[in-house]
């Protein structure tokens, strides 16, 4: 009976998703028609005006190239996403591989779904009171699409974050709610405020270019709440030690981590948001920074672990690399190469101490480790731009006003996400669950919660 | 006639199988296995080390008819051998019959 | 004796096929040659003329933007190839893995070197009565090498369709028949009633933008085609029942899935064939529309499958993707992102409604879902252009006169599509034979037609 | 005692990077600053100078074309690095797919770190007697980061090429000092004389435009004398006989080359290093015969392999893919379409015979084919420049003489690659050794190299 | 109670259970193994053709009770039959005793 | 000396496990199998639901002395106990002789 009224209530939801979508539309449709009525006249006078201004014409190639390359890199961003579905199966187990791909689609999919409906206003839409926008529903600026489709797949990318470090115990309903509220709630607010332009964060000067704190970490600080609300996976901590549970197949996380890497072009140089005049070098210069970084990142991971383990670590290497891209999205257009090279290495080490600690003191179980690549190595990225920004930061004579700038950013971002993720698991841990059963964990998510295996 | 089961290294297994052609035992099945004994292996898992005895392994079954017995042992204990712990162990048995599908035989004829 | 005549007519024809093709170039260089003189000539009259026409120099900064553009999306389209052989893969036996990446290679590269060597030119040569471009050899106008690029990629991809729903059980060679008669003349001729300019279709004002119809509909018909004339693979169909054949890696499908979402961006919004200017953003438009049909896809057969079957099913999730993705294609340009979303919504219904119907009602087996995800798919979405049409369509006042022209569109090439590739694989099926063996099947085509195994 | 000290001097060294790193850098700083002040200057009388000089802006507008173009392509050829991992994991066994993926990351870190610290002077600083350029540490030129970029991922394919023909015996860390010194010496070295402009090679006539010789004959020969000087893997020749070991999946092999060919197309057109003006149809031109010549190897070597082996071969056709791409980068913008297609069968003829002849009469055991893809038909691809350009090829009417540069170019640069890395190879024989021991090696690298496996 | 071993062709499988099926015969566990015996098979990887008798085989393991034991075997030899070299074979061996560990019943009763 | 085998859920071997090292029988050997038995297991694929009895079992051979033959089986019976259909089967067979590879040691001797 009560599977009956659950089938019954997601078919209604859906058909007044519908006719509410187009009832919503005609209205739209309306406006639009005058709208367009109007720019017919504007665009014709326009053209009359055009053959004597040619710098408007040349500023006109200047737009197209600034748009081309937000959409180009917004392209890579989204990529990201087969990246983590890469990441995240290959460093767990085979039994529940499936239901990591459905939740990173779904992550995707939502994202893109809430991120138009509603997100990205209460993003970017005219601040109130410097701490939120102001919500319409439905995005529809035909102007403005590609600013959209670049904001969406970053909403994305901070949902997936949590999906790595909850892998393997967590039911499938609650995963999708939370990351539907971290898409359309958290992640846009505390994105208002560094990345809006009147956000308070942006006022006091908070450089984080890219989003080391207000994507990665974010998702890094509700990975941990999540982690830590949810508890560890059966078996891995037995007598209060650490056990290993093997990724199932480390060829597919590292080629993850080519795919993120590939991704993290457009992620860092892509919030330039232009390409055209000056953009043009910094978009290079954040090319050759994202990349040091990474490279210096894995290469100081190996190192570590091979001095603290006795033997290269592959799954090290890789999340090292991951730690550095991560530490440079803040700073990426603020520091030079030896800047970002040196935010690598301290990345490359904190990461595998992280991990570490993370994993045998804090008994948090991060089977990907999403805490401390995204949580730890963005804190410590962004606060590192006060030290390495060639413009204000310590290293260069700017004193230490930056540096108190980003950890505030860092606090006050890190404290909301951990707040409000802290609210949402819990009420879903006491209403639905956040847990799958004994049983069902055993043998794998994929048989119950999907009831069919990805492997055969 | 004989079954006669080894668990061995995967690292001797093409040792122990030239071995095998040698005495002209060119019949036999394999599959892998995993093996809990005496030797004791170090890995590392993402900082985490731990020592296993789960060890990846061989493992063969041989039907023989009784005459063939003691030199298939013999083969197989002096191919698999290195002296280390974890070389692997034979266990025989006795098998009461044996068919070939293809020709209905029974018996020895039908192992060769 | 007759191995040997096979043998040596192989490398007769691949001996005749070099020196014909060096004949026929020889003659060309000629030509290229007195051509040159005369470019030379104009070239260095433009020069001279350049420095005053200023207006001149900016046109040319927004055909290389065009040019980019397309060379890019092209690039973009060239990956779904992987993306298809993942998929795929993904969703039938490991025995036949390596067959379906062969067949997914040649179609690339038959589709490479025969939409070049004669395709393209049949396809959008001089419309001869409106019906099929002036066939010329060897194409090679090298101030449309873009144009040629692009729309090699596309004919793979219609060719590549037909792949996944006849795999298992095909014969290599034939299916390699199939492929190069589907590029070089099924395709090119519908395409150009469409996309050349002259004819018919696009006289009546059908609108295929990116090819709903003449990419995806006429690989899923002649999927169709293929699969009924085929048949099911050996235990498909036991007492007139169903049986699941499991496809063996659903990672490697959904990865499958996401290059695909992937190379959709520059499959839909390079068909734009331009980004400068106006074009720029509906670029951007497109993409929007493209992601949002997508995820309203994948979300709605994950809502489907959930009710319908009791769980979320993964594959019937990425096949909603994929439909949404196919739904867009007609209307990505001419759709507002609410029209997207509902035409993504109805894909992700119809395609497991039409997966279902096809599996148990008509008995057809497709094993990954060709023919719903790209036949019936593409032609909803291209009906839906009729509805969804900002300019011209029923819910924006339009009227039924776009529905009723979208719908002679679609039945026109479907009778095409299905009519050409019966021919064909009728006559390929009373001759060298369309299947393989009963044991080679149960064995695995990788064993038979290629003496390798894909996994050891 | 001996670990700890080495351990100790690994530390040491890492110290000494960051603070060297560093104090170099302060250094910097103040040049930096002052060029800043300078800068600033001129960009504001540029500023006032503006207006009146539109030329000016419309140039400004191609050269951001020719960057971003720059940077695009240069991500695309970062993604080779994935398909390089791919095929060579794929074609080998999986008890050392682990230390390939290590090899391959590091190869990208260390060419990323090498080239960017010393690596791009030595190639592209002031030419010293056209044989080296002038070395200086950490390249910082803001205005030239883009091709940076392009120039190390370029170096990091050289090294990445000789990491597949040793798999499976190599040391780790023999390998890492060999990469080092692949990415700072042997290849900047011979790079600049064909690439810097003032090299002896260029100003001989030398063309290869886009490295078949530069980038993969190096990596080609040095991986022959790797394998030479390694030896075969256990088992591979038994009494004198050559023995298959089969690759562990040829599907992700297939996969990598996919990923390759989209790389190439960075490669290649990213390598005319500008798309504004009249290189826009360059670009589009290169992208279409780097496609056909991969699709005509492709299909000759599956040809071949059919008729020399009786059966479509498919681990030989994805090498012949990969040969058409290396054969066709050296003359890709100086042929015509038709020239590509027939130096792409050429290369699918030869890359059968080659791996054939090496591994049979040879008997050099190269698991994935590396010497004779990026070797012989990098080679072959070089001379057939003066055969097939269309500017100067022999069958174009202009003599032997490019023939003879070609060969010029491609004797001096094999005996340079060979030399060198028989110098680098030989001392670490002697003293860290090259191979691992034969239980290592039997068990897998996987396990004694990194103490991990990649499936589980 | 007996326990009989068969090795057979993966491609005769779905006939197999099948007639095990007829017989009912519903209880038996089965994997994948490398078989080698007379039958040889030719492959060809990167131009280096090898004939080998490493071939896959599936490996059926089913514990009968006496009286079953003559029906079973008779099924395997019908079921698995093609004729050509490489069918595969079928060992019978004693079982001494048995287990359900669900309900800890033992002997034959515990079987089906 | 016996052969002990055992067809248990995938999900209790981490009990078996630990119960076989309480009463220290530390040396066995498992891989992994389809069993076909009286449980069915409903599983959907593209829509199409299907029931079935083949379920993924681990199988675990383990050759004891004659004396640890009841504490064994015992401790097997116990730990891979849940009550539900499915919980899999224990067989008990003759071994005749048994090597250590190593040490060449037969008999029981051998097994430890
Ligand atoms: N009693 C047993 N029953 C089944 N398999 C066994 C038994 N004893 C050992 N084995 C198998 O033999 C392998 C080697 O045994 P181990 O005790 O490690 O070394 P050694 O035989 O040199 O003492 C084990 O990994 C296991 O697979
Ligand atoms: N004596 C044996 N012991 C164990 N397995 C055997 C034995 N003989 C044959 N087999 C298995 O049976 C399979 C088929 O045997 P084969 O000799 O190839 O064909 P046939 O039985 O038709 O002569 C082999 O691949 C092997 O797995
Ligand atoms: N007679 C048998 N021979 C071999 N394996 C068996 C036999 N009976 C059962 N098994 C194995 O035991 C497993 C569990 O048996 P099943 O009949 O499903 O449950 P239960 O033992 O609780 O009645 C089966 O999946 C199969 O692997």
């Amino acid at each position: 009976m009560k599977k009956i009224i659950t089938k019954l209530s997601i078919v209604g939801l859906l058909l007044l998703a519908i006719t509410g979508a187009y009832a919503q539309d005609t209205l739209v449709v309306e406006e639009v028609s005058t709208t367009i009525a109007a720019t017919t006249v504007a665009a014709e006078q326009e053209v009359a005006a055009l053959e004597p201004v040619v710098e408007e014409a040349v500023m006109g190639s200047d737009a197209v190239l600034d748009l081309m390359w937000i959409v180009i890199a917004g392209i890579l961003v989204f990529f990201m996403q087969a990246g983590f579905t890469l990441v995240e199966t290959g460093f767990t187990r085979s039994k529940n591989a499936g239901n990591i791909v459905m939740k990173n689609i779904m992550d995707l999919c939502i994202g893109s779904i809430g991120f138009w409906a509603i997100g990205y206003t209460i993003m970017y839409g005219d601040s109130i009171k410097s701490f939120i926008g102001s919500p319409s529903w439905f995005y529809n600026d035909a102007t403005d699409m590609h600013n959209l489709f670049f904001q969406t797949v970053f909403a994305a990318t901070a949902a997936t974050i949590v999906s790595g470090a909850v892998a393997g115990r967590t039911k499938f309903t609650t995963y999708i709610l939370f990351s539907l509220i971290m898409t359309v709630v958290i992640y846009p607010i505390s994105g208002h405020w560094v990345w809006q332009g009147d956000g308070w964060l942006t006022s006091l000067g908070f450089i984080d270019f890219a989003g080391s704190t207000v994507v990665h970490s974010v998702g890094g600080w509700a990975a941990l709440v999540g982690a830590i609300l949810i508890g560890p996976r059966i078996g891995k901590y037995t007598d209060g030690k650490s056990n290993a549970i093997l990724g199932h197949n480390l060829l597919l996380g590292s080629l993850g981590v080519f795919v993120l890497w590939l991704g993290w072009f457009g992620f860092n140089a892509g919030s330039e948001l232009a390409i055209s005049g000056a953009s043009a070098n910094n978009v290079a210069g954040i090319i050759i920074t994202t990349n040091l970084a990474a490279a210096a990142g894995a290469v100081t991971a190996l190192i570590v672990s091979w001095v603290k383990y006795g033997r290269p670590d592959i799954s090290m290497t890789l999340n090292g690399a991951l730690a550095g891209l991560v530490a440079i999205t803040a700073g990426c257009a603020a520091v030079n190469p030896m800047g970002a090279f040196i935010i690598g290495i301290i990345a490359g080490i904190v990461v595998v101490l992280s991990i570490d600690f993370i994993d045998k003191k804090l008994k948090v179980d991060d089977p990907v480790g999403a805490i401390s690549v995204h949580g730890v190595a963005g804190a410590i990225g962004t606060l590192l731009v006060g030290v390495f920004a060639t413009d204000g930061g310590l290293l260069y004579g700017g004193g230490f006003a930056q540096l108190k700038v980003q950890a505030i950013g860092v606090f006050a971002i890190g404290a909301w996400a951990i707040v409000t993720s802290f609210i949402v698991f819990y009420v879903l841990k006491k209403t639905i669950g956040v847990r799958v059963s004994k049983e069902e964990e055993i043998d794998g998510l994929d048989m119950h919660e999907h009831k069919t295996n990805v492997y055969n | 006639m004989k079954k006669i089961e080894a668990v061995i290294r995967k690292s001797r297994f093409g040792e122990v199988k030239e071995a095998l052609h040698q005495i002209e035992v060119n019949f036999f099945s394999y599959w892998d296995v995993t093996g809990v004994g005496n030797e004791k292996q170090g890995h590392v898992y993402r900082g985490v080390s731990y020592s296993t005895s789960d060890i990846q392994r061989r493992y063969i079954s041989i039907v023989v008819s009784d005459s063939f017995l003691d030199r298939t042992v013999e083969a197989l204990l002096e191919s698999a051998y290195t002296g280390a712990v974890g070389d692997g162990k034979i266990f025989v048995s006795e098998i009461e019959e044996a068919y070939r599908i293809r020709t209905k035989e029974k018996g020895a004829d039908s192992l060769v």
